[in-house]
């Protein structure tokens, strides 16, 4: 039996720590185009598809918690890969604004769509998500990310991020890297969603705007991409920052801001520098 | 003594680990040392006018029931957290009032999105949770530890709306409503059922958004169908808007706007000014009330916040007596006790007699009022 | 209603084209995507505000009043956040990056000061009156604005065409490298394009405060993703532009939310947004832009 | 005459209304080194932007090994057997000189997804052989000390290296070299020459612009001269040198440029 004291500190912070996992996640996902030197804001947007697609199946159609999670990878892995030819003509501030666009429009959807509540949202989903599910994920993840940080296609993506048509001429397949940075970060996206959704109990159309797709940017930047493990970090600090800050009330927000700002002029390459190496076996 | 106040502080500082003074732990406490219930509000940020009304009619009530001997022998306290109108923030402001700080009953949150995320959170850990201004379907649906003492929409628009038809001869209206934010649609059901259960035909439907300020095309669509009255579900800043472009267009004030609870705050005649005359609304309370009880609170209230209150004000005022009466009928600040003696609590405050009804919702609607705006202030529909 | 309709559309259009013009030339002429420009709107309306309840200014004076204080914000603001970066030649998305932590930073110092109350002008300072001409209503605060926006864009025109001043700032927005190296004063052009910019966004923020009779800390947020959406199909630093796609969003909107569905309105900017970007991603004159993209 | 590896013919561009190059042919032969001058602005970038595929011509063609390229993004003429250099240096700069040479052989490194996420054996090999390759490559242009320091850290010379090293991990059969001299000293220049001696030896194609006269004449076999994006000569070294044409667009350039500093 545990302990009274440790089963309230749980109960406590439990949510402050699927957070947590949760938007490492997304950190991930924002990782993986700015890796490949994309401005693509859409990581919320994805992650209210696979919030959206996995909490109507378990809901609506009681399908078991795995399928739901593959659907919430695989729904907006299409929705990316269907806008990505055209999209990723775009560059810089285009793309970014482009991606926030698709943002707006999904919320107008959901907004006039019934069957998933319209602005009510989704009530009552299933709490499966839990512990092992999200920070297991997370793992691998990272692991997945470090392993292909330290091989061919690492060395092809900071090329692409250093100077593309540099890139280009080294004989990277410029597209198709894009392509698939905008694809695993629609996949990473939207399972993060789902987990969301699968621990929070609601979703509704408001969750997944330009709010949400800014803070998901600033945790990568925050940590930096010069490895997997900055926007983790950036995450990590960004989620844990309101509940520390929650004395200062009114000013929380302002400090909050402020950090940012900071960051960025000071740090420009976020409070976790480090350079990831792009070899993966030497002797 | 000293340091379980500092274990105490401690556990208000937020430091979950060391705040392992449980129920059994309470008992033992001095007679000075206050019950403390939680309370999750939004304090800061966009929405938060709802809030900081709601906490100031909670705090009036507070001194009140303190100076009359707070409950058990010991003060009320209320610890609040701030949700800042966002889900995650109000589930984790509950987690940490129940498990950090083992309040035995929280107030709030102030919005029905919030409720139905944090609702189950409280559910799940047997700590009743009473909303004091969510009026959205469903939410006491949630459990058996959800209580709400604000009367939801489905109870007061009916009301409203019969009251208008017979008063003006309504036939035919025109209905907007703000198709992006839970609370406005919820109304919006409600009113789409209560309209066709009085055989009042809808001319048109328009929606917008919640931050819209520009009105005026869905408004001259209103105009071309020529209803008899527009229904209108919304917040308070859209609501405002939509009464500005009726009179920038023109259409007559014989031509009123009802509205459901979102336009039922004197914020509407302050923001809309003269736009909003006419305006009618169903109010479980409104300020020109007579009874003593209320006048009394109008009064302390203007007197400590320099402003007028609104409803979400009086609905906080009289839940906090609600919540003392239970604590006290339980006998002891334990959340199981408290939720029993809750659903058999009988209260007449400033928005007059009330009880809860088997499913934790208001029983009382006699206390509806249908109120119309003049000169800027509600007052009861003549 | 379609006459009526269309009026409401040009209304909402030119509130549109107001909004985007500072935006516009911002990003034309600096470069940059400044997010704190929704905080400049938000600026001046409270500004005016206080100038007209505490200093009881006529609304003719607080405009310009208004529009001024914001513009030196402005200044103060860019010299604090981008400056540094400018000088380190920081990529653009710490631009971005920077102007959006500074978005926060900034609304929620306002909150934290003026609450998210919203406040109107006192009734005094403006007769919101109407007039019905063949059966059409307009509002006076509509006609100053659309009045305003015509005298604004008329005023950069010939600012930007016809002066030795508006040359150096087209030579900075075309070529920042060659324009210094010909002698263009960089800082000095930077500092007033951040002045006017910060200046026509304040002045919208009264105008629109005005017509709409609501100002709150976050009243230039709401406009800024509409912002987005014509400042794109007009072609990013495209003044003229930015007045053509705000017109014609506001038409477009109003004749959606007339005949099609209200519900649909808010899509019509975004759709419009694609389309641009998908065909033609340099805006519909955009000609600085092709060059910056 | 040996063979022919590059033709390029009649390949012309326009930027808005000012053309940048128009109908410029000339051949490459396999195993020349073949050079590419002419006085600024008269397209020499141009027409290796054009060449690479980082810009689209408006007509012409390009064939390499009898195989027409036009319409083909760089990266699938670098697979083609093209690689080149840049005037201004665009290494990657945060990367290490050994990891921007592996990156330059990203065609050649055989692997998989799969092998990678798992970590498989055959991921393994490749990657070993990888960076064993590149570190031939380092040590063929001398710098495999320098092997494990930042891009952006090396002296301005020995990035010019690198970028060569970088180009040549592709395994090309051209290797195209935009002003591999520029700025640098003498002594690095004699490095320099003995490096391109060393790549001809190895059998490579190359085409270079440079600026430097002597440079050029000291090792091409073959040179087209540009002027105002046209062809104004071709030919040996020393027929180019005496070419009246050439002598008056180099000589009038200079005057042009002095004028220029003048005023």
């Amino acid at each position: 039996m545990m302990p009274h004291w440790l089963d309230n500190f749980l109960f406590t912070y439990q949510s402050l720590v699927y957070s947590l996992g949760v938007n490492a996640l997304l950190a991930l996902a924002m990782y993986v185009v700015l890796a490949v030197g994309q401005l693509a804001l859409g990581q919320a947007a994805f992650m209210g598809v696979g919030a959206y697609a996995s909490a109507l199946l378990t809901v609506k159609l009681g399908a078991p918690f795995p399928i739901a999670l593959l659907a919430s990878m695989a729904a907006p892995a299409l929705l990316a890969f269907v806008i990505g030819a055209p999209t990723l003509r775009l560059s810089g501030v285009y793309l970014a604004i482009a991606t926030i666009g698709l943002g707006e429009v999904l919320r107008i959807l959901y907004l006039n769509w019934d069957f998933a509540g319209g602005a009510l949202g989704l009530n009552g989903i299933p709490e499966k998500a839990g512990f092992v599910w999200i920070f297991g994920t997370l793992i691998v993840a990272l692991v997945a990310f470090v392993f292909v940080s330290r091989s061919r296609i690492g060395r092809a993506m900071e090329a692409i991020r250093a100077d593309e048509a540099a890139a280009g001429v080294m004989g990277v397949n410029l597209p198709a890297y894009k392509l698939a940075a905008l694809v695993a970060s629609a996949a990473i996206a939207g399972l993060a969603g789902a987990f969301n959704a699968h621990v929070s109990s609601f979703i509704g159309p408001n969750d997944y705007g330009f709010d949400q797709a800014v803070t998901i940017l600033s945790f990568a930047l925050l940590g930096g991409v010069g490895s997997p493990f900055g926007p983790v970090l950036g995450a990590l600090v960004l989620t844990a920052l309101p509940e520390v800050l929650r004395p200062l009330h009114d000013y929380r927000l302002v400090i909050d801001g402020l950090i940012i700002v900071c960051v960025v002029i000071f740090l420009p390459t976020g409070i976790l520098p480090w350079r990831i190496g792009r070899i993966g076996a030497r002797k | 003594m000293l340091v379980r106040r500092q274990f105490n502080l401690l556990a208000a500082a937020g430091l979950g680990a060391l705040a392992f003074a449980g129920p059994s732990a309470v008992t033992l406490a001095r007679a000075a040392d206050p019950v403390t219930i939680g309370a999750v509000e939004i304090l800061t940020g966009p929405n938060n006018k709802y809030g900081i009304a709601i906490k100031n009619g909670f705090d009036l009530a507070l001194d009140e029931v303190n100076k009359a001997g707070g409950v058990l022998g010991r003060p009320l306290a209320i610890a609040y957290e701030d949700s800042a109108g966002n889900k995650d923030q109000a589930i984790n402001a509950v987690r940490k009032l129940i498990g950090a700080q083992n309040v035995p009953l929280i107030l709030g949150p102030t919005l029905s999105n919030e409720m139905f995320a944090a609702g189950p959170v409280a559910n799940e850990r047997k700590v009743p949770i009473v909303g004091t201004s969510t009026t959205a379907n469903g939410i006491t649906a949630m459990g058996p530890y959800v209580f709400r003492t604000s009367l939801p929409e489905a109870d007061v628009v009916p009301v409203t709306l019969k009251t208008a038809q017979q008063k003006f001869g309504i036939k035919k209206v025109a209905v907007m409503y703000a198709n992006d934010d839970a609370f406005s649609k919820s109304g919006y059901d409600v009113m789409k059922a209560a309209l066709e259960k009085l055989g009042i035909e809808t001319l048109t439907t328009e929606t917008f958004g919640t931050k819209d300020s520009d009105f005026s095309a869905q408004m001259t669509k209103v105009k071309s169908v020529n209803p008899d009255a527009i229904v209108v579900s919304a917040l308070v800043e859209p609501a405002a808007g939509v009464l500005l472009a009726k009179k920038a267009l023109g259409i007559p004030a014989s031509v009123h706007v009802i509205g459901g609870n979102g336009l039922n705050s004197p914020k509407i005649g302050e923001i809309a000014g003269d736009a909003a005359d006419g305006t009618i609304v169903g109010s479980p309370w409104f300020i020109g009330k007579q009874d003593p009880t209320n006048q009394k609170f109008v009064a302390a209230y203007k007197a400590k916040y320099g402003s007028d209150p609104d409803q979400f004000s009086a609905q906080a005022y009289d839940t906090l007596f609600i919540v003392a009466e239970a604590i006290k009928a339980a006998g002891a600040p334990d959340s199981e006790k408290i939720k029993d003696a809750l659903i058999k609590v009988k209260h007449t405050g400033v928005l007059g007699p009330f009880s809860f009804t088997p499913n934790r919702d208001p029983a009382d609607t006699s206390g509806v009022a249908v109120l119309e705006m003049k000169a800027g202030k509600f007052g009861l529909l003549q | 209603m379609l006459a009526q309709q269309l009026l409401n559309g040009i209304l909402s259009g030119a509130v549109y084209a107001l909004f985007a013009l500072g935006f516009t030339l911002m990003f034309g002429v600096l470069g940059v995507i400044n997010l704190t420009y929704g905080f400049y709107f938000s600026t001046g309306a409270f500004i005016a505000l206080y100038a007209t309840h505490y200093l009881h200014m006529p609304i003719w004076a607080a405009l310009p009043f208004a529009a001024a204080v914001t513009g030196l914000i402005a200044i103060v603001i860019d010299e604090l956040l981008l400056g540094p970066l400018r000088r380190a030649k920081a990529p653009e998305l710490s631009s971005l990056m920077v102007t959006l932590g500074a978005t926060l930073l900034l609304y929620s110092l306002m909150t934290a000061w003026f609450t998210t109350d919203i406040r109107r002008f006192p009734p005094a300072v403006f007769d919101g009156g109407a007039f019905e001409i063949a059966g059409l209503r307009i509002t006076l605060s509509q006609i100053l604005i659309v009045a305003t926006t015509a005298l604004i864009v008329g005023a950069l025109a010939l600012l930007l065409q016809k002066t030795r001043l508006g040359l150096a700032v087209r030579a900075l927005a075309e070529n920042p490298d060659a324009a210094q190296l010909m002698g263009v004063n960089a800082g000095g052009i930077v500092r007033l394009v951040s002045f006017i910019s910060g200046a026509l966004g304040g002045a919208a923020g009264v105008l629109i405060g005005l017509n709409y009779n609501a100002i709150q800390p976050y009243m230039g947020e709401a406009m800024m993703l509409k912002g987005f959406a014509v400042i794109i199909v007009g072609g990013l630093g495209d003044i003229r532009g930015a007045v053509i796609a705000g017109l014609v969003l506001g038409l477009l909107e109003s004749v959606t939310a007339g005949y099609i569905a209200s519900s649909m309105k808010d899509a019509v900017g975004f759709l419009l947004l694609v389309l641009t970007l998908w065909f033609r991603p340099v805006g519909l004159f955009g000609r600085v832009a092709a060059k910056r993209a | 005459m040996s063979a022919t590896l590059l033709s390029v013919e009649d390949l012309t561009v326009r930027f808005g209304g000012l053309t940048a190059l128009s109908g410029v042919t000339f051949c490459v032969a396999k195993g020349a080194v073949h050079g590419l001058i002419g006085p600024n602005g008269a397209g020499k970038t141009t027409a290796f932007n054009l060449i690479s595929g980082m810009t689209a011509q408006t007509s012409g063609s390009v064939t390499l090994e009898g195989a027409k390229l036009d319409g083909l993004p760089t990266w699938k003429r670098t697979a083609r057997g093209m690689a080149r250099t840049f005037q201004n240096i665009r290494m990657f700069r945060e990367m290490t000189a050994l990891e921007n040479v592996m990156a330059g052989a990203h065609l050649r490194t055989p692997e998989s997804f799969g092998s990678i996420l798992f970590r498989l054996g055959s991921f393994r090999a490749a990657e070993r052989s990888a960076v064993a390759n590149a570190m031939d490559i380092l040590d063929f242009v001398g710098l495999s000390e320098q092997a494990e320091r930042r891009g952006g850290d090396l002296a301005y010379g020995d990035q010019r290296r690198l970028e060569i090293a970088r180009a040549l991990a592709s395994d090309p059969k051209l290797l195209m070299l935009d002003e591999p001299a520029a700025g640098m000293n003498p002594s690095e220049k004699i490095g320099l020459i003995d490096l391109i001696a060393r790549l001809r030896a190895r059998g490579l194609t190359l085409l270079l612009v440079e600026h430097d006269m002597h440079f050029v004449m000291k090792l091409c076999d073959r040179i087209t001269v540009l002027n105002f994006g046209a062809k104004i000569a071709e030919g040996a070294p020393a027929e180019v040198r005496a070419n009246p044409t050439v002598i008056e667009a180099y000589l009038g350039a200079k005057v042009a440029r002095s004028l220029e500093t003048r005023a």
